[in-house]
């Protein structure tokens, strides 16, 4: 299994989408991987039952900041249930390559921010058993 | 509890199980080996060595951190080992398993961590005279520090918890009550079930020794629902170097670390720091891998054996072992006589022969190994009235003819003594 | 320091001595394992593997209380890797070497035993920023709980301490000083022995981690005059889940004990014990007795190598990493440049590559591991702007072969991310 | 190598000589072996520079006591001077049997308290790295 590094990945690793903060956000939340230190903060702001915002900003590899900014284009705009449902098979398949097990963790940091994220604005119970 | 294949396997006969143990089929002062000190250390089967030899000569790296191949494999062989743990003592999640190096730092780090948050200055904690010093004195440190009472369960002359000076001692309302499932003394089998819940409905925490029943007897954890449970791996066939502390979640997500340093944090600065989520918050550098591995292949080989196949080998084999050393004149049995309250474990005494002269008769001239000494159980002793005593015990690949060499040893070291 | 006869060898052949290591022979994705990643955990000799597998095999039993052979025969061989390990950093006694699991433990309980009856409110602890979180985090625990403050020695552009600002914070009269002879990043190896003098003029004690130059610089520690040392055997071609704590014997015997349990104690009664002598006094419960034989192992391996050698040969193949890293374009080294100031060990970053992703290419393509992270130094990561480095660090199995595999790694990476 | 357990060592061992207290002593040293809890206290009356009484109690093995035993045989009224020289060589040479390595501890610990004894009474300069 060989992760290649698709134009596409590096085209959102070096130019991120909804990359910055939001003025009033209805949450922000800050993570960081504790084994390499990438981080990601990530503003949300929901109004009535869709997530009509989301800004994020980070540190990290490729595959953690690609995979964020993904991320933030399939919450834009969704509405909240739809956005809660987001799981790690949607980062694999917006990947598109092969993930070794050691940079799972990477390409999750988005997706565990975004649930620490809707359990702070309680739009979802918190799974203490899920290990994003 | 284990493996549904594997619990329905044809039991093996103890003579094949003794192939797999290498060391068993050694010499000593030109004698076979009689290993009957097995409560003290396991040895170790062929499929344990193998697999921390294999692990070095090929999947070495240090763990967590690493982006390449051997360290994922590295990081994969530790977590299934932690894996395996958890479902051996039916833990509901691994994360609830923490790698110690043994059985007396799984019960610091809970007297440290726990202890300092926890216990204060008339708090009481109540343990038994029957306590390994294991369990003993990282309260005494922790009393000594806090101002913590203790107060102690004493025993029946047979060696049973006054079960009724324990329920007075709940009245008082400690915070925390810890105490062994399995005496490595008496043998004794402590009804831990009936005492945590006791211990529950006063209000205290739990801590479960689980030194000498992890090895020997099923084991489950959420049916015991005890809060702490402390076991060592090189008393189960496996490494030396490893030991397992299994908390509940709740308590140990609310403690404090214990040791400080690599792998236990979340984000570092200069003056402070945060802590990583379990099971890592409590394992702090590098972890003891390769033994991880070993335990985890240690928990696999007795689980193919079956936890229940094991606990009746050994009360077979203790039945056997009390009624021949009955034949021997002026042998003294310590512990409960009913069988199904002890464990493989028997301690004595025999006429006025010191246990250590025993011990180095019975190694000498027939190459029996048995443990002589408080067994680090001095209270015990004292309640006992006694300096030492002599102890044989028996695991999987004890056989009943082992149990003659010893009887007929001690009938040697008689003569000897010339009683 | 070593043996006479050993350092008089005629030096094997790198080639020679890989054949040593089972694992180097070894494929990951299709290529030969080109391992950089030593500074992490070092990869086992066969001497080492078998030193464990025999002591399994044939002579493993609890140690110190059994009075039968085989109990003998591991105490033997537990007090003699200690024996060994004290002849190979030149301490006077073997009783001033402690084992724990690792150089994290070894200072935790220098942090908890010393730390807690010597270090009072307000009292300074003076520690420097290039230091791996397990010098850190030890500390700042021992402050928030005493209230001690900390100070922190910066660093020099190129990595090296600020001495200027060391002898200043000296003036203060620090209680405890505690800095790494080699840093795990940037490679800094630090004037020690100059330090330690300075330390003591003020009135201060000295810890040493020394958990990267103990595998890879001759270490003398009477030379060195610190009070402790500390280090892990996994990255010394020793196994997992062992550690050594040296210390001076005056300040160990003060100290009261960390772990309460079985070994560590002279005698218990039910509310109060006594201690037993050192080393043991630290040791409680039962130690890992294959992994101290396996360390026994390792610097036997080392000492007929000679550390002379081993030093000699790091830094050669440091000079050629270094020479050939800086034909890669957009490629940044950090660390002093001076070659007798550094170890094997260079960190580094590649045009807006991260770490990860070229530790992913590396790995993958080349079957390259080195390690990619923070280190476990968080606050140098700060001081150097950056949130990770890559970095490749060598032993005495590292080739120029395998830096010249690294090159073309990182070139192919500058062509993936089209820089 | 068989410790053999010969007639004088049983001997010793239930019939222990200069068992008991002193009214006066000099000194009084008790130690016991932290690795099996075995037992001695020693009492020394020291009188110009001889030894001239001295006695023994103790809990333990045959070894531990018959050693202690025959080492207050070898003290009694003998010079301070030949009994700081009394060594480990002594010891073995008077159980005369071999001792296996784990009963080294059982042998020596009497030696241990009297040179305990020494030290505390002045007549002996503490020598800690002598593993008795
Ligand atoms: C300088 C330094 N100190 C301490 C440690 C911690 O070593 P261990 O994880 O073996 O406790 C390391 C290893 O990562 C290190 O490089
Ligand atoms: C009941 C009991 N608790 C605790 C221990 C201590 O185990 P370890 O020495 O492995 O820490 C033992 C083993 O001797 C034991 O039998």
């Amino acid at each position: 299994m060989s992760m290649d590094y698709r134009e596409y990945i590096l085209d959102h690793y070096r130019d991120p989408r909804n990359y910055g903060r939001l003025e009033n956000p209805t949450v922000h939340v800050e993570d960081s991987n504790p084994l390499c230190g990438d981080q990601v903060s990530m503003d949300l702001l929901v109004e009535g039952d869709h997530v009509t915002a989301v800004r994020f900003q980070g540190r990290g590899c490729a595959i953690s900041q690609a995979a964020t900014s993904m991320l933030t284009e399939m919450v834009q705009g969704k509405s909240v249930e739809e956005v809660v449902r987001l799981g790690k098979d949607d980062i694999l398949e917006a990947l598109g390559i092969p993930i070794s097990p050691a940079r799972m963790k990477c390409a999750f940091l988005g997706l565990r921010v975004l649930h620490k994220s809707l359990v702070l604005a309680g739009l979802e119970r918190p799974e203490h058993d899920d290990e994003l | 509890m284990q493996d549904v294949v594997e619990v329905h396997r044809e039991p093996r006969s103890v003579e094949e199980i003794r192939r797999d143990f290498p060391i068993l089929s050694r010499q000593v002062h030109g004698k076979p080996l009689v290993y009957l000190d097995s409560a003290a250390s396991s040895q170790k089967p062929l499929a344990v060595i193998e697999a921390m030899n294999a692990y070095y000569r090929s999947s070495h790296a240090n763990v967590h951190r690493g982006v390449y191949e051997i360290s994922e494999e590295a990081t994969e062989a530790l977590e299934r080992a932690r894996t395996k743990v958890a479902r051996f003592i039916n833990a509901r999640q691994s994360k609830q398993i923490i790698f110690t190096r043994n059985t007396t730092e799984s019960i610091n780090l809970v007297a440290y961590s726990w202890g300092w948050a926890n216990i204060k200055a008339g708090d009481l904690i109540v343990l038994t005279t029957m306590e390994h010093h294991s369990n003993l004195v990282p309260w005494q440190l922790l009393a000594q520090r806090s101002g913590a009472r203790l107060e102690f369960v004493p025993l029946t002359p047979e060696g049973l918890l006054q079960l009724d000076v324990y329920a007075r001692l709940l009245e008082q309302e400690p915070k925390l009550v810890a105490f062994t499932q399995m005496s490595n003394v008496l043998g004794t089998i402590n009804p831990v079930k009936e005492m945590v819940a006791q211990a529950h409905a006063a209000g205290a925490v739990v801590l479960v020794d689980a030194a000498q029943s992890a090895p020997h007897l099923p084991l489950d954890v959420q049916e015991l629902d005890a809060d702490f449970v402390c076991f060592s791996g090189h008393k189960m066939l496996g490494p030396t170097g490893i030991g397992v502390l299994y908390g509940k979640r709740e308590l140990l997500e609310a403690m404090p670390p214990f040791l400080g340093g690599g792998d236990m944090i979340r984000s570092v600065s200069l003056r402070s720091s945060t802590w990583n989520d379990l099971p890592w918050k409590f394992e702090a550098g590098t972890p003891a891998i390769a033994e991880a591995v070993g335990l985890g292949a240690a928990v696999d080989y007795l689980s193919a054996l079956g936890m229940d196949w094991v606990r009746q080998h050994e009360r077979s084999i203790t039945a056997y072992a009390l009624e021949r050393l009955q034949t021997v004149p002026q042998l003294r049995i310590y512990g409960p006589v009913a069988e199904e309250q002890r464990g493989g474990v028997v301690s004595f005494s025999l006429a006025d022969i010191h246990p250590h002269d025993l011990a180095s008769i019975l190694d000498q001239e027939f190459g029996v190994a048995i443990r002589a000494g408080h067994h680090c159980a001095q209270p015990l002793m004292e309640h006992l009235g006694l300096v030492a005593t002599a102890r044989a015990s028996f695991y999987v690949y004890t056989l009943p003819e082992e149990i003659d060499v010893l009887v007929q040893g001690l009938r040697r070291a008689l003569e000897i003594f010339q009683v």
